[in-house]
Parts: C-alpha cells; structure tokens; sequence
C-alpha cells in the first residue's frame, strides 16, 4: 500500500486527509494522481490543478518520479508559511 | 543547528541569549522574526482585517524541509548556530510564528543565511496558512505569491 | 527612528519588544547584533586573544552619522520602525557593540534595510576601536578593512 | 576661530584632543591641514596619511571644501566601529 495525504485546501476540497492506495499497476507518482482522479468529479478537480506539489516520503518530490509500496506520497498546494 | 515545529510561542529575546550563550567567537548575530498582521494585503488594493491566522503544517516534513535548509545554509556560509522555529495551530495578530537566527564571524555571512532560510522556508517548507476575518466561521487560504518563488532565483 | 550612542550595555530582547509594541502592520523584522569576540582575526593568520575593547566615538557626529544612515534606508525601502544603538567605553569578550533593528511588511526590506546600516555604520560612523590583549596596558587600534569599504558598492 | 578636533590613533600621535587654529588665511580643510602639519615633524608625519578622514561641522567631508572661521573640522583615521 502506498500512504497518501492531503493538506491545507487541497484536504478541504476532498475532505480526505490521508488514505491507503493500493500500489499495483502503479509505478510513478502520476500514475498514484491519476488512480485517485478516477476516484470521482471532485477528485478529477482537485487532483488537476497545475499548481499541485507532491512529496514522497516528505521530501519535495515531482510527477515522474517512481513509487512504490510502503511509499508516503503527500499532495498539497504550493506552501505558504514563515 | 536547532530546529523546532512548535505550537507553543516563544521568546526572540531568550533565542537570542541562547545563539550568544557561551558564544565568543562569532561577532555577528543576525535575527528575524515574522509575526501575524492583522490585516490581509489583498491583492485587489482591499485589505481585510485578520483576526485569527491557522496553521497547517505537515508533521515530520516540516521539520524535515527545515532542517534541510539549514544545512544548505551552513555549507553556503560560514555559520556558527542557526535557530529556526516555526509555529503552527492558531495564532493572533501580533503573535511570533517564525524565528530565524544565525550566529558568523562575519556580518553579511549571518544576514545572508537569515534571508536565505526565510526564501527557502516560504516557497518550501510545508506551513499553509488560513485567515479567519473577525467573528468569521469559514477562513480563506493564504495564496502563495509569485514573488516568494522568485526571491529563490537570486541564490 | 531611535538612535542611541551609549556607555551603557542593552538588551536585544527589550529592543525586540519595543520594535513590536502596538505594531500589527509590519509582519516582519529583522535584527543585528554585533558582540566583541575573544580574539582578534589578525589578517597574517596569527589569532591574538583579546581581553577588553575600547571603544572610542566622536560625540554628536556619532548620533548625527548613523541618523543619517537610518534616515537613507527608510527612503530605499518601506520601513516601519528602525532602531540602532551603538555603545562605547571599554566593553568585555562577549558584551553587545551595536544593534540594528528594523520592522516592515516585507521580510526582505527588513532583512537589506539591516544589512545596508551595518555596511554604511562600519565605514561612516566615527567609532574606533581597541583591542588590549589579556594584561596588557598598551592596546591596538583596529585596522579599517578594504572589505568593509567595498560592502558599499552593492548599495 | 576653527574648533579643531583629533580622534583614536591620530589623537594619540599628536597626543592632543583638539584645538583651536586661526581662521585667518585658511581657505578650505586642505590648507587648515597644512598649517597644522607646520606644527612640526610629529604633526607633519600624522597628517600626512592618505587614509586621514575629515569631518566638517560633525558630517564627512573632504580637503578641498571650504572652511570659515566658526567651523568644526575634526581628523581621524578610517573608522572600525560596528
């Protein structure tokens, strides 16, 4: 299983915070986003915006890079602390 | 090199002491602290007053995020002690959310590191920040700023 | 804008609070402290220990210089408040020389407005220093150093 | 009369803090300069440096800037405060 989170708008929007998707047939990080965009309309949009960042294990991470099982993949928005 | 993600407030003074605690080496201490306005600059010209500010950070990561760009920071420059703390969960105007010191022999090597943690910290930290209007149930997320993206080009 | 030239030492912290106090404007601010080091970066490599520094200024023109230099970085960039202190007298290892202090709604004109006082304070203010090795009666005076006159030219 | 004042290594070589010189004659902190070095070897030797730096009336200044009787001109060598 891959463990997946969501924060900030992004959570609101899917009103998920985190869920566990199964790893086959997936084997990047936009094969996991586009499993999910499957899951329904809400998911479609809120999984499509251009602006969306992806980390895998927490480290700030991009669409093409491989995943597997036992990964943490979080998706978010672009950051707005400090 | 110390870094924390924190609820809790925190004292730039006593931060301070501890940067210089023991400290003969280093002449320069450069510090900054970023705390809630209580307004939002909106982009439109209108600005709204900001009663409540909520933090949602990601456990682990941010830690993470920040630690990492300290390290950077210190391999940049010379650094004696770099200090980052960043708060989340709910804060007032006026309140801390984020200290950064760094401790140099050399002026512009400490105040170099504190701009630097700063850009890097806003456009890759993960903190998200949203804005609850006085006596307002609902808050608007902070958008990130093209600006914040650019201020990393000059590094 | 609050310039003080003082024998007396401050206290960073107090100085942190007074930048804040009543202020929901500026989120951000930045601060500089500069400390006397226990030794003295001799430029043939050799590192001497140093046990007291004497700081001489020019009364009046002291004040005058770094208002002066103040008043130039709120011109350049959107200031809230700015403060500097700089003592003089014999100070001790680790005891603070000077602060510089600036608030304003942007992290970066708090973070260069600091960085260009200090640069224009180091080469413009009339303060000399010198260093006494531990027992000694006689002191050095400090060289002024090329790098610090060449610090200006990014402004 | 023109206050003249003498700070850190400079005040220490001429082993005085200030004094008071004779406007008459004096046109700009150049010539004050050379009426000073006059003063002997030890003056001539201080005054010489091409590091000295000028004050006039408490604000940086440079030789060739006119000078009047009432004027406050202080000399000292390149700061190091900070």
């Amino acid at each position: 299983m891959i463990n997946v989170l969501f924060f900030a708008s992004l959570r609101e929007q899917l009103n998920c915070e985190g869920l566990q998707a199964d790893a086959a047939g997936i084997t990047d990080i936009a094969g996991l986003r586009a499993s999910l965009a499957a899951r329904g309309s809400e998911w479609q949009a809120a999984l499509a915006s251009d602006q969306l960042q992806v980390a895998l294990n927490q480290k700030l991470s991009s669409m093409n890079v491989a995943v597997k099982d036992g990964d943490e993949v979080a998706f978010f928005p672009p950051v707005t602390g400090g | 090199m110390s870094i924390s993600v924190q609820a809790e407030g925190f004292d730039p003074g006593a931060e301070y002491n501890l940067l210089r605690s023991e400290n003969y080496v280093d002449g320069a201490t450069a510090m900054f602290v970023g705390n809630v306005r209580d307004f939002s600059p909106a982009e439109s010209g209108e600005q709204q007053s900001v009663a409540v500010l909520e933090l949602e950070h990601y456990p682990g990561m941010a830690e993470a995020a920040l630690t990492d760009i300290a390290r950077q920071a210190a391999q940049r420059w010379p650094l004696g002690r770099v200090r980052i703390i960043h708060r989340f969960g709910p804060l007032a105007a006026g309140d801390e959310i984020v200290f950064v010191g760094s401790t140099s022999a050399h002026r512009q090597a400490a105040l170099d590191a504190c701009a630097f943690i700063m850009d890097f910290l806003k456009s890759r930290a993960p903190f998200w920040k949203k804005e609850f209007a006085k006596g307002a149930e609902t808050g608007d997320w902070v958008q990130a700023r093209n600006s914040d993206e650019d201020a990393l080009k000059k590094w």
